[in-house]
This record gives structure tokens, C-alpha cells and sequence, in this order.
């Protein structure tokens, strides 16, 4: 495997943080490198800087085939071999799937109009390649953010580039989708493609690292054959604690009281794409964790979007055996549901925020008077979320924008455990956050219930679901295909329920 | 999921039908209905509405909004807005009439008025791109000093220089019985909304407006596409001014004063967001006249010549609302 | 014969509703059917559009007040060959082939204010000259005719001359800007509607009471502010020209010529009055 | 990573000098300080600039632009743009003169020219929540129908009634040095500064302006936050033509058109974006202060007259580039 890439001593600082402190790292062709370390490590300002978004701090050098090279652009970056799929989803929501995967190189025909045919037909070509079943010509702005991601995923493959660097790829995806990327991830490497590979599933990265790299604070603590690392190390090395010391055991605190119930639940008006969810029903207990599984697409979105009253639903809502009408956010709010959005960048977050802005929208209220913001009470509060959940910015003024991933993710949640919903609905509430805060999210979720809080868990990382549930609902093309307690719960009977 | 998978001889008239109930979904069809269901009111109650004359009338009095309307819409699309071209469509008119007055041929004096088209343009992209102005700010500042010069050369005062006869086709002309004016605006909205839908340019205008940071790290120089836009769109508003100098043969000095709503509303009228990514080029030449033809029924009807402008903005209410209420019942949730 | 006469002004002005009630009254006498309609800006695409109309609708005879001489040059004529019949009221275009102009001349008015103002100052001082839209021939004619006027009094001079876009809150902030950079200004002319009003309501603040008789003010138009200032001495006088009068003569002498009956056709002079607080109450339009 | 984990009392002079530091990158303060050298520059060649009745004029004059600016900019924030206010100052001076004309008492008088204001308000917001129309086409539609209803009630002729003396204090009146129309533009901008701030309302404005689908999702009634920044902007908008109509004595039936340009670059030039999301109402009136300490200085300096418009677009674009090459020197990677 030949040496492609060097970084050395690279640094970089934003205005209060110092985010990469002279990193070093060596990329070969043919190689998986996977780039590990908790949120606000510097993993994607690493990558950026390596593909010309961000230019380092004086001091480090860029070697690329042993050259000394300086990255002017993301272009330039192509035009080197390195393409890069971003963490933060980079489409053009009012074009077409082809449209965004051909984007500043669009095929021309003869008569130098573009040429669509070809193009439409590429890019089924390249969506066939990772077995993915969108139609080409559908507006990007139709996709789920999964879908998204799989679009963003063609577009990095079907440059041919040299070196692809994955940011978090299968963070919006399920297990489906993410088996076929890891198996497309070997085969590319195979074709003696470099790959860096960043991602907070333990699973993934051992199924196909080839070497992994640490961060931690912006510097490199260890970089290793996979071979020669273990689960408990790469734990100890990324949060320096020791995995056990994690995940304690799940403490039940369901009842069987029923808080709210579901009858019939379906889309009002069915469009033409999308998951026709219809004749949903389900009973939601006081102090459980009700988990919801599917396949991408399944419609546990849509469903919960229906009980938050932003999407118009028939069928009826019950809290406390009383029907109850929802059809705005704010109903829902008012009848006491949170929701902590699948979609942070647009529909959880105000970007251009403050973490302190964002976190109190959801109950600013309680820090009013007269409708006046008592600004010292909401910025205490704010610090003492940014505490708890480990949030890493330098301070409750950042804007949202600045943070990184993860943390802007354990920002949306913050937003909604602050404002003690009695039924909280959390649509993949650990996208993208990183083992530690995983697990700290999955014990904030289940002290919540010890207060009586009622808790609905949509996520596609099946463990996840496991490990947190008190029952799982399992959801395939719009219909409920099983209802599964605890102890029946296993990883086959959920798989078969979901694709059966 | 009805779809094409494949463009197999078999399946065409599927798509033609797909094709065809997609269409209800498409702004610029809905505006035309609705200029047509007014054509049709006024021509219930007037004759002189449905003559050759009167209609080609119509179409020449609202061409030179739509010509500047088809450059504005490409930079709405970008999610800009150009302010400026009432200036550019003025100064250009007059540069040409001083020209004419200093004796220049008819090419040169054409030619000097285009150059202020593009001289406004690439001031507007390079105030836009390079300094780092909003779109607002740089149009209104070149809009003023546009205005300020063409006061400071006339002050006040026309200029109404001798023409040649071939010069006054532009603007006077006919082929057949379609004043020129009106080809030239359908032939530069064919060229554009095929510039628009079928170029790499074009494409690169929604996708700078839908998404400038996805368009950019994607490889799509923004800075072009937005200094292109900015200089198309001065540029076209120069030839209008140009062509309704050859109409007139009067450069006035309040040319194209106050006209940069007139013709942002005719690309809004026809669908173009503010917000940038959307829009349409025969969109906002439909907007454009579905003013004219408001503005002539009430000459027509003898309506109350002070109610005009309180029916126009009624009617042009009740068209767009009539539309987003269409695609609110039809579309579900965008 | 069906016999409709449509009147366009320039704008929506007092001045022109004046026209208004005399063709309207003019043309209810001879019992022929009118049309007033108003063009939205001043432009003169604006009126060739409403002229176009007008043509397409049949009318049997147009007045109109133009915006922009050489612009309606052709459509008048394309009128004339559609059997219309044009007169051109209040101001002319007079290239085209319209039949007769009837109206001020706006020069001639322009001179008897430069002369109403040197016998004012008595000869000498410092004047400025508030005007509308810079770009409005009949105001640019009023000012080349004072010029004219004051050439003839070389101690007076010009110091400024300053648009207000017809708005009268921009020429009150104009004007204060202008007597506090010009301590010593003896004389404004208020060109356009405006300029009366908005001198009459800057000599009335507390600041400039001490201009008051200072300062000689000549204004055009007989707008109900400017009447006022009159009476309460901030302004010497008014050019008042006649639009009623105006309005009424060009009806009758479109429908006199459409049905033939028009004598010689030829100019009407209808002339300004100069009114001051002695003919207030006297004088008509 | 210094950083103010916790808000103790020994930290203080630390937060100061930070806030200082970050006063640097405050829009608002770069505009006024462009502000203040033009004023300087005025006073190096005309002694009549520093004087206190010139100073107040020159705040007075700017002071109805200012005042609608207040509002304006609310509306920009969320991302919505009111055009309308021109019209809603107009109509409601012109409702307020026929009241007094039909011989009711002032407070009577003002109240229909607010009503005024609340119902184009009212009817903004209404198109664009509940019916779905863009902000540009509602508002443009109601800007045409109030300019339409002006030009109908009035023909074009002023409406000047009699008045009683307390009512023109409100307009012509001083407290102490200062001009009333001044004191209330005072008021207005330190009160909504305050709202915009410090109240849940204003920080709901800003986020419906940020990420309008985000804050809904976190409870904010976007809605209701929209028709009130209209209702609020148009009521402003009124106000400035009761304050317009108590200065002058005179309702024009020209009032407010076209004000809506000015009025938009006030809160342009203080830092407001079209997008949505930022703005500052400080920002909005030293933008409307700008603007006319350039008006003021151009007739000053005695510049020829038809130079001024060039002029003034000039100094806005430079004072505006400033500004913005300062954030980006010193702003890094925004
Ligand atoms: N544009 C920026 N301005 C200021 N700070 C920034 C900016 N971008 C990143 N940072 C900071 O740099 C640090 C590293 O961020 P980075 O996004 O690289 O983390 P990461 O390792 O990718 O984390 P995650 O796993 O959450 O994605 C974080 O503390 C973040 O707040
Ligand atoms: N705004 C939208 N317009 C049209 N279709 C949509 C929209 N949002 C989602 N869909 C479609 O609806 C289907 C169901 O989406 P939903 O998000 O509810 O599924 P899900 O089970 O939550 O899966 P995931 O969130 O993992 O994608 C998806 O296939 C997607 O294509
Ligand atoms: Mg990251
Ligand atoms: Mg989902």
C-alpha cells in the first residue's frame, strides 16, 4: 500500500478554540483509515483542512505522492484525487438527484446543452452501484436525510477519486444501507482507493478499519493497525474511560398506566412519495421507553411527526384517556410532547443562534417575567446542560454553527429535556454523537423516566434500541409489523418483523 | 411511484401524461390561466380589447419590462436582487442618444449603450463578489449614481438627437404584424429559459441560489455565476433601454425611474422567490404581462382612471393567491 | 356621431384636477362622453401607452398634457391618421402634428416671476429656486425664464438650485438646509406645487421667524398651503395660471372641430395672473 | 480554550473588555462611525452643520424614515419584507386630515389613522400566514391598492383642514431643544431595542427570521410572530404619517410613495440581511441617520443639485464596504 497523503504538525484555531493541535497523519491507497475521537475532537476540521475549506494554522505541511502541496479548495482538493462526503449535508434541495450528483460537471451533448439522458442514466448507474433505489430525476428536496446522505454518498463515489473521505456517512442511515456502504467501503479499497473513514459505531469500525487513528483535544493520541487495537482501547484512548465503566445496566421504570394513546393513526393526505403510514396504534406507558424500529423509509418519522402536529394526520391522539386535537407543533408542546428532530440543521437548530438562543427556545417562558428574559437565569441553565451532557464550546455565546456535530446534536436534545415534556419523542437522538455521550444520553433518557417522563426512541441502530427499550415497535412500509416486549426483543425477531 | 425508469418508446405517452399533470403544479401556467380569465373579462365588455392592433399594442408596451424582467429573474434566482436596472436601462438610452447627438453611426451608438449595460453589471457583481456588499445595498448605491449622472448630463432637459431611419426599426418596426420590440423579447426569453434549463450555466444559477455553500464546495464558481448574472441582467436592462430610446427617439432623463419594482414584481408575479433557487424566465415575461394587460383593460373599460393602480394590485392579489392556493390543495406539504 | 373626448394630464396634481372640472363641465354641456385618465408616473413611455389605448378604444378626439414633447411625436400622429382629433393643453409638444396648443407659456411665466422677484429686492441679492422633478420640461422652462428675467439684473444672483422630487417633506427639509447654509439669502422661487407650501411651513417655525419679510417668495400654483401663505405675508406671490380654463377650451375645441365648426385653429395663450394679497379674493382660473 | 464556564463576579472586567472587543464586529457601531465621519467632514467645510438647530432639523427630517424603519426591520428579520409601509403612512395621514376635515376631535382623528395602519397590517399578515402569499407580492399588492385609494379620495389635492393647535405639537412641537417627532423616534428605537433583545417576543422574531421550520418545531407560534411584525411595521408606518400630517398640516396624496425603498436601505445599511435571521433596530435608524446627514451636508456644501443623488449612492456604498471589509479583516471565517 503506497503512501498517498501526509499531514504533519498540523494546527488549527478558531476564535477561542484551539481545535487541531499539530495532528499528525499518513494515508495510504487501498487502506481504511478509520479517524476516531469524541465529539469536538477536530475530526471534520482535520478533513476540511485536508480538502481546502479550512487553511491551517502556520507550521504544518500537506504532502500529497511526497510533495509539499497547498490546498486552495475543495475543487482544487478533487482535482488532487481527494473528495470528501461532509458531515453537515451538502445538497441543493430544489434539484434533481442527478442534478446534485453532476453538479459543476455535468455531462454535455454534442449541441453543448446538457445532457440529461446521460446524466440520468450515470447516475442510476452509480445509485445501482450502492443498491440504492431513488429515482434519479426526484428533487433531493423529497428525500428523507438518509436518502440525502445515500445521494451525497453516490456523488463522493462517482468522482473516482483516489482518496474519499467518509464524515460520519451511516450517522443518518439504518443497518440496511449501512451494511451495503461498509461492503462498498471494502470493495473500493480493494480497487486500491484510499479511504478515511469517520464514525462513532464501534461495530463498523472494526468490521472494516484497517488502521486507526485517535484524536483527542485536537491532538493524536495513538494511531495503530486495527489488528492490534481493541474495543476497550480505542474507548480508553478516544474518552479515557473504561467501556464498562459506560453502559450501566437498564433499569425498567415502566409502568402500566397508560399516558397516551394512538388509534388509527394515518397520513391524511398520501403523497405520491414517501411511506403511506396508515392505521398506526400503540398505547404509550407512563415512565417507558417505547422504541421504534424500521428500515429507512419505514415511516417512523412521519408517525411521529403526526403526533407533534407537524404533519396533518386522521385517526386520534388520547393523553390521560382524553382525546386531544394536535395539529400544530405548539398543540403538541401544550399537551406536553417534546421532539428532538432526526434533522438537526433544519429542523432542529437555528444556526446562526447562540447555544444559549437555541437551547431556550423550546421553554424561554420560564425565564420570564412579563415576558421579559431574565438573560442571567437562561444562561445559567444553559451552562448547566453544557456540563452535564459535555457539550464542548467555549461558551454559551457560540453560535451553533460553530460547533461540531455531535455537539450541536446534545444541543437539540438539551433544548428539549430542559423543558421537562412528559412525553419526550427523540428521532435518532445519538446521530452522530460519540460513544461517551452515548452513553450518557442513553442514562439521561432513563433517569428522565425514573422522574415519570414517558419516552419514544426512534433509531436505526438496532443495539441502541435494545440496550434502551422497554418495548419496541417495529414499523415496515407505513403499517405496524410487530410489537415486541423486553425479553422478546432480540436483534433476529426485530430484523424479521422489519423486512419479513 | 409512477415513473420513468427508462425512456422506452412504450412508456411515452405515460410520461406525456405525468407530464401534463405536472404541469398544474407549474407557476408560470397558473399565472397565464389567470391573464387569460382576465383577457377573457375584459373582452366580455369591450370589443376593442381582442383587435391585431390592440393586443400587439399590449405586447410592445409591456416588452421592455419583460426584457429586464428575464435578466432580473436569473439574479433573483441566484437569491440576489438588482435594483439598478431602471438606471442602466436610462443611462444606457441616453449614452446612446449622445452618441447619435455627437454624430456617432448607428453601431457605435448601439454599442456605447450596451457598454454602460455591462459597465453597471460588473460594477453591481464586483461590489456583490469582491467587496462583499449585499445584493441590496451595492444595486441601491449603483441605482443612485446611475440616476445622479444621468441629472448631472441632461440636467434635466431630453435628448432628442437626429436617427437614422434603419436605427428607429428597433424599436419601431414590425415583422409581420408583431412590433419588433415583442420578437425581441420572445426571442431572448426562448434563448434564456433554455440558457436556464438546459446549460451548465444555468443550472449553476438555481444551484448557487438553492444552496451557495453546497454549490460551491460541489465546484461551482458562485462569484462567476453572480458577477454573470449581475452583468446579464444590466446588460439586458441596457437594451431595453436602448430599444426604447429607437421607440421614442427621446432619451428622457427620468427613463426607467421607480421601474426596478415594476419589474421585480413581473419575476415574482411569475414565481420567482426572493429567497433565491427559484424561478423562471418565461415566468416572469408571464408576470410582466399580466400587468400590461391589466393596465390596458382599464383604459379599455374606462374604469376610474385613479382606481388603476388599487385594481392592479387587487388583481394581481387574487392571481397569485388563486395560484398558491391551487398548489397548497393539490401539493400537500412542501 | 358618437363623440368621446379623453383628457390626459401628467400626473395626479391639484393643477390638473382643476383641468379636470372644466372639461368635465365643458363636456357635459356640449353633451359629448368623457374620459379623464391619469398616467401613474411621468414618464413619457406612460403616456404613448395611454395614448395607444385611447386609439384602440375609438375615442373621436384626445387633449393631453405631455410629459415628454418628442416621445408622443409619433403616436399623436398615428392618431391623426386613425381620424382622431389632438390638442395639446398645458404643455406642448410642438413637432407633433397635434392641432392647436392651448395653455401658459411656461418661459413667459418663468420671466413675469423673475421680474415680480428683481422688483421685490428692489434689484439685488441672493436667490435660490426650489424646483419639483429635475427632470420636468415645464419646470426647466419656468427656470430658464426667470434666468432670462434676471439677466437684466446682474446684482442678483442664483446661489442654488435645488430638486425636492414634488415631495413636500424633502423640500421642507431642503429648504431649512438652504437658508441655514445661506444666512444672507434675500429671495426663493418655488418652481413646482411644492415649493410654496414648504416655504410658507419653514418661515413658520421659531427658528426663521426672523426671515419673515426678509425674504422674498415667489411661488407657482394655487395650492391651499401656498393661498395661505399669502395671507399670512410669507409669500409675495403666486403665478396662478388657468387649468380650468385650459380644460374647458380644449374640449370644446376638439368637439368644435370634430363636428366641424372650428373657426381658425391656432395657439391659446391662457396666461398666468400673478396673485398677491391684493387680488386673493378676485382672481380666476 | 478560555472561556467564561461561569459568569463569577471576578471575571467581570474580563467580560467587559471581551464585550468591548466584540463591539468591533457590532454592525450598528461600524455604521455609525461611517456616520460620524461624514459628519465630520460636512463640518470641516461648512460651518452651518454643527449647530443645534441644524443638527435638530437634520434629525427631524430623518426622523419619519427612521421611525418606519423600526418597523420595517422587525418585518426583515423574520425574513419578510413590507413594502406597504409608504402606503399605510400615506392613507393613515390622509384618514387622519379627513376626520379633522369632517370636524372630529383629535384623538378620534389619530385613532382612525392607526386604525389604518392596524388594517394594512392586518391584511399583510393575513396574506402571507394565511393565505401563503410571499411577503414581496402581498405587500406590493397592498401598496398599490392604498396608493390607489389615495389618488381616489384625494384626486391628486391636498386635504388641509383646520387643526387644533394641541394636535400640531405632536409634529411642529419641542421638548426642550429638541423636535417631538425626535423624541418619539427616540422612544420607539429604545423601546423595541429593549423588546427585540430582551423580550421572548423579539427573540422569537429573530429565530422565525433564522430557521423559521426549526423554531415552529420548538413551539413558536411563527405564525403569530409574523402578522404581528406587520401589523406592528404598518402601525409604526401610520404613526410616522400622523406625525408626517401634524408637521405639515397638509395630507399630500404623494405622501410615502416610494418611501419603501428608503425606508428598506435604512435597515439595510444598519446591518439587516433580506435573508432573514439579523438586523438591529439601532442598526435601522443610524442607517436612516446616514442617509440623511448625507442629505443635509449635500445642500450644505451647496452641490450642484443634480449631483446629489449620485453622490449620497456613492458615500452609502463606501460607508457600507467599510463596514463590511472591517468584519472581514477582523471576523475570520464567518
Ligand atoms: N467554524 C468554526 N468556528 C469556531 N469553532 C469551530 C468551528 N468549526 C469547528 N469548531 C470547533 O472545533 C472543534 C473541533 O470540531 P470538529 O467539528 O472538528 O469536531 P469533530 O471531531 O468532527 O466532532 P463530531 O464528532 O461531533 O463531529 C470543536 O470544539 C468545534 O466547536
Ligand atoms: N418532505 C417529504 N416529502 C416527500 N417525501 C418525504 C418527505 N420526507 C420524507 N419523505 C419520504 O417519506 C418516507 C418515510 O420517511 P420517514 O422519514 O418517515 O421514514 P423513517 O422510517 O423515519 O426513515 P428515516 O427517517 O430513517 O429515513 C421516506 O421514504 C421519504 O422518501
Ligand atoms: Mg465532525
Ligand atoms: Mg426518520
Amino acid at each position: 500500500m503506497t503512501l498517498f497523503l501526509e499531514m504533519h504538525g498540523i494546527s488549527k484555531t478558531f476564535p477561542g478554540v484551539k481545535a487541531l493541535n499539530r495532528v499528525d497523519l499518513h494515508l495510504r491507497l487501498g487502506e481504511v483509515h478509520v479517524l476516531a475521537g469524541e465529539n469536538g475532537a477536530g475530526k471534520s476540521t482535520l478533513m476540511k483542512i485536508m480538502t481546502g475549506v479550512y487553511r491551517a494554522d502556520p507550521g504544518g505541511a500537506i504532502r500529497i505522492d511526497g510533495q509539499d502541496t497547498v490546498i486552495k479548495d475543495p475543487v482544487h482538493a478533487r482535482a488532487l484525487g481527494i473528495s470528501i462526503i461532509y458531515q453537515e449535508l451538502a445538497v441543493v434541495n430544489n434539484m434533481t438527484v442527478a442534478e446534485n450528483i453532476y453538479l459543476a460537471r455535468e455531462p454535455l451533448g454534442r449541441t453543448g446543452l446538457i445532457d440529461r439522458r446521460k446524466m440520468n442514466a450515470d447516475a442510476r448507474a452509480v445509485l445501482a452501484e450502492l443498491d440504492i433505489s431513488i429515482a434519479p430525476d426526484t428533487r433531493v428536496g423529497n428525500l428523507s436525510i438518509g436518502q440525502k446522505q445515500m445521494v451525497e454518498i453516490a456523488r463522493a463515489i462517482s468522482y473516482r477519486s483516489k482518496l474519499i473521505i467518509m464524515d460520519e456517512p451511516t450517522a443518518s442511515l439504518s443497518h440496511h444501507e449501512a451494511t451495503t456502504l461498509t461492503r462498498m467501503v471494502r470493495k473500493l479499497a480493494a480497487q486500491n482507493i484510499g479511504i478515511v473513514y469517520i464514525s462513532h459505531r464501534m461495530d463498523e469500525i472494526f468490521e472494516i478499519a484497517d488502521r486507526i487513528t485517535v484524536l483527542r483535544d485536537g491532538e493524536t493520541v495513538d494511531s495503530r493497525p486495527a489488528a492490534d487495537m481493541t474495543r476497550e482501547l480505542l474507548v480508553r484512548k478516544m474518552v479515557d474511560r473504561e467501556l464498562s465503566q459506560l453502559f450501566g445496566a437498564h433499569l425498567s421504570h415502566a409502568t402500566h398506566q397508560v399516558l397516551m394513546s394512538v388509534r388509527g393513526l394515518g397520513l391524511k393526505r398520501p403523497t405520491a412519495q414517501g411511506a403511506r403510514v396508515s392505521d398506526v396504534s400503540f398505547d404509550l406507558h407512563r415512565g417507558e421507553i417505547l422504541g421504534f424500529f424500521g428500515l429507512v423509509g419505514a415511516g417512523r418519522t412521519e408517525v411521529m411527526e403526526m403526533i407533534f402536529g407537524s404533519r396533518s394526520h386522521v385517526g386520534t391522539i388520547a393523553i390521560d384517556g382524553k382525546e386531544v386535537r394536535i395539529e400544530s407543533p405548539s398543540d403538541a408542546i401544550g399537551h406536553g410532547i417534546g421532539f428532538v428532530t432526526e434533522d438537526r440543521k433544519e429542523q432542529g437548530l437555528v444556526l446562526g443562534m447562540s447555544v444559549r438562543e437555541n437551547f431556550s427556545l423550546t421553554h424561554l417562558a420560564e425565564y420570564c417575567r412579563l415576558d421579559v428574559v431574565n438573560r442571567r437565569r437562561e444562561t445559567e441553565a444553559c451552562h448547566g446542560f453544557v456540563r452535564s451532557l459535555g457539550i464542548k464550546t467555549p461558551s454559551t455565546e457560540q453560535k451553533v454553527l460553530n460547533l461540531s456535530g455531535g455537539n450541536q446534536q446534545k444541543v437539540v436534545i438539551a433544548k428539549w429535556v430542559a423543558r421537562r415534556p412528559r412525553i419526550l419523542i427523540v428521532d435518532e437522538p445519538t446521530r452522530g454523537i460519540d460513544i461517551g455521550a452515548k452513553a450518557e444520553v442513553h442514562a439521561l433518557l432513563n433517569r428522565l423516566t425514573s422522574e415519570g417522563m414517558s419516552i419514544i426512541v426512534v433509531s436505526s441502530d438496532l443495539p441502541e434500541i435494545l440496550a434502551i427499550s422497554d418495548r419496541v415497535i417495529v414499523l415496515k412500509e407505513g403499517r405496524i409489523s410487530g410489537i415486541l416486549g423486553r425479553d422478546d426483543a432480540t436483534q433476529e425477531q426485530v430484523m424479521l418483523a422489519a423486512t419479513g | 411511484m409512477s415513473g420513468q425508469k427508462s425512456a422506452t418508446a412504450e412508456q411515452t405517452p405515460q410520461r406525456l401524461w405525468h407530464g401534463l399533470a405536472q404541469l398544474r403544479h407549474v407557476r408560470e401556467v397558473n399565472v397565464l390561466l389567470a391573464m387569460l380569465i382576465v383577457g377573457a373579462l375584459i373582452s366580455l365588455y369591450t370589443p376593442y380589447f381582442l383587435t391585431t392592433n390592440n393586443l400587439m399594442g399590449v405586447f410592445r408596451a409591456f416588452s421592455l419590462t419583460a426584457i429586464m424582467s428575464i435578466g432580473m429573474v436569473m439574479v433573483i434566482i441566484t437569491g440576489g436582487i438588482d435594483l439598478s436596472v431602471g438606471s442602466a436601462m436610462g443611462l444606457a438610452s441616453l449614452v446612446t442618444a449622445l452618441c447619435f447627438d455627437a454624430g456617432f453611426g448607428t453601431s457605435t451608438s448601439i454599442a456605447a449603450g450596451v457598454g454602460v449595460g455591462v459597465t453597471f453589471g460588473l460594477a453591481n457583481g464586483l461590489l456583490i463578489t469582491a467587496v462583499g456588499l449585499p445584493p441590496f445595498i451595492a444595486t441601491l448605491g449603483t441605482l443612485s449614481i446611475g440616476r445622479g449622472m444621468m441629472y448631472m448630463i441632461t440636467h434635466g432637459v431630453p435628448v432628442t438627437p437626429d436617427t437614422p431611419e434603419a436605427f428607429s426599426v428597433l424599436g419601431q418596426g414590425y415583422v409581420g404584424p408583431v412590433p419588433v420590440p415583442v420578437v425581441i423579447m420572445l426571442a431572448l426569453m426562448v434563448v434564456f429559459a433554455l440558457v436556464m434549463r438546459r446549460t451548465r450555466f444555468g443550472r449553476h444559477v438555481y444551484a448557487t441560489g438553492g444552496n451557495e455553500h453546497a454549490a460551491r464546495l460541489s465546484g461551482v464558481k458562485t462569484d462567476r455565476v453572480k458577477l454573470a448574472v449581475y452583468v446579464l441582467s444590466s446588460t439586458i436592462a441596457s437594451l431595453a433601454g436602448i430599444i426604447g430610446f429607437s421607440r421614442y427617439l427621446s432619451a428622457e432623463p427620468a427613463s426607467g425611474f421607480g421601474s426596478e419594482l415594476d419589474v421585480i414584481a413581473a419575476a415574482a408575479i411569475g414565481g420567482a422567490s426572493l429567497a433565491g433557487g427559484v424561478g423562471s424566465v418565461t415566468g416572469a415575461v408571464i408576470g410582466a404581462a399580466l400587468v400590461g394587460v391589466i393596465a390596458n383593460g382599464v383604459v379599455l373599460l374606462n374604469i376610474n382612471t385613479y382606481a388603476q393602480q388599487a385594481i392592479t394590485g387587487g388583481v394581481i392579489l387574487i392571481a397569485v393567491s388563486l395560484d398558491v392556493l391551487r398548489s397548497k390543495l393539490t401539493g400537500g406539504n412542501g | 356621431q358618437d363623440v368621446t373626448i379623453a383628457v390626459v394630464p401628467k400626473v395626479a396634481v391639484p393643477f390638473f384636477d382643476d383641468c379636470n372640472t372644466g372639461a368635465q363641465e365643458a363636456a357635459d354641456r356640449l353633451g359629448v362622453s368623457y374620459q379623464w385618465v391619469v398616467p401613474q408616473n411621468t414618464q413619457g413611455a406612460t403616456q404613448v401607452k395611454i395614448m395607444e389605448d385611447l386609439i384602440a378604444r375609438n375615442v373621436t378626439g384626445i387633449a393631453i398634457s405631455v410629459n415628454e414633447p418628442k416621445s408622443v411625436e409619433g403616436v399623436i400622429q398615428q392618431a391623426i391618421d386613425a381620424g382622431i382629433k389632438v390638442v395639446t393643453f398645458d404643455s406642448d409638444s410642438a413637432e407633433s402634428a397635434r392641432s392647436l396648443y392651448i395653455g401658459t407659456i411656461n418661459t413667459e411665466a418663468g420671466v413675469t416671476m423673475g421680474n415680480s422677484m428683481a422688483e421685490a429686492l428692489g434689484g439685488k441679492g441672493k436667490v435660490a429656486i426650489v424646483t419639483g422633478q429635475l427632470g420636468a420640461s415645464n419646470l426647466n422652462e419656468r427656470i430658464d425664464g426667470v434666468k432670462k428675467a434676471l439677466e437684466a439684473y446682474p446684482e442678483i444672483e442664483i446661489v442654488a438650485i435645488e430638486g425636492t422630487e414634488d415631495d413636500l417633506a424633502k423640500a421642507v427639509s431642503v429648504t431649512e438646509a438652504l437658508l441655514r447654509a445661506n444666512p444672507d439669502l434675500s429671495g426663493i422661487f418655488g418652481m413646482s406645487q411644492v415649493g410654496g407650501p414648504a416655504v410658507a411651513k419653514v418661515l413658520a417655525q421659531k427658528e426663521f421667524a426672523d426671515r419673515k419679510g426678509a425674504l422674498q417668495v415667489f411661488a407657482f400654483d394655487d395650492l391651499p398651503d401656498t393661498v395661505q401663505g399669502v395671507k399670512d405675508g410669507f409669500i409675495n406671490g403666486i403665478m396662478v395660471q388657468r387649468p380650468v380654463t385650459m380644460g374647458r377650451l380644449a374640449v370644446e375645441s376638439l368637439v368644435a372641430q370634430i363636428k366641424g365648426e372650428a373657426g381658425e385653429i391656432k395657439d391659446i395663450d391662457t396666461g398666468v395672473t400673478v396673485v398677491n394679497a391684493d387680488n386673493l379674493d378676485s382672481y380666476t382660473k
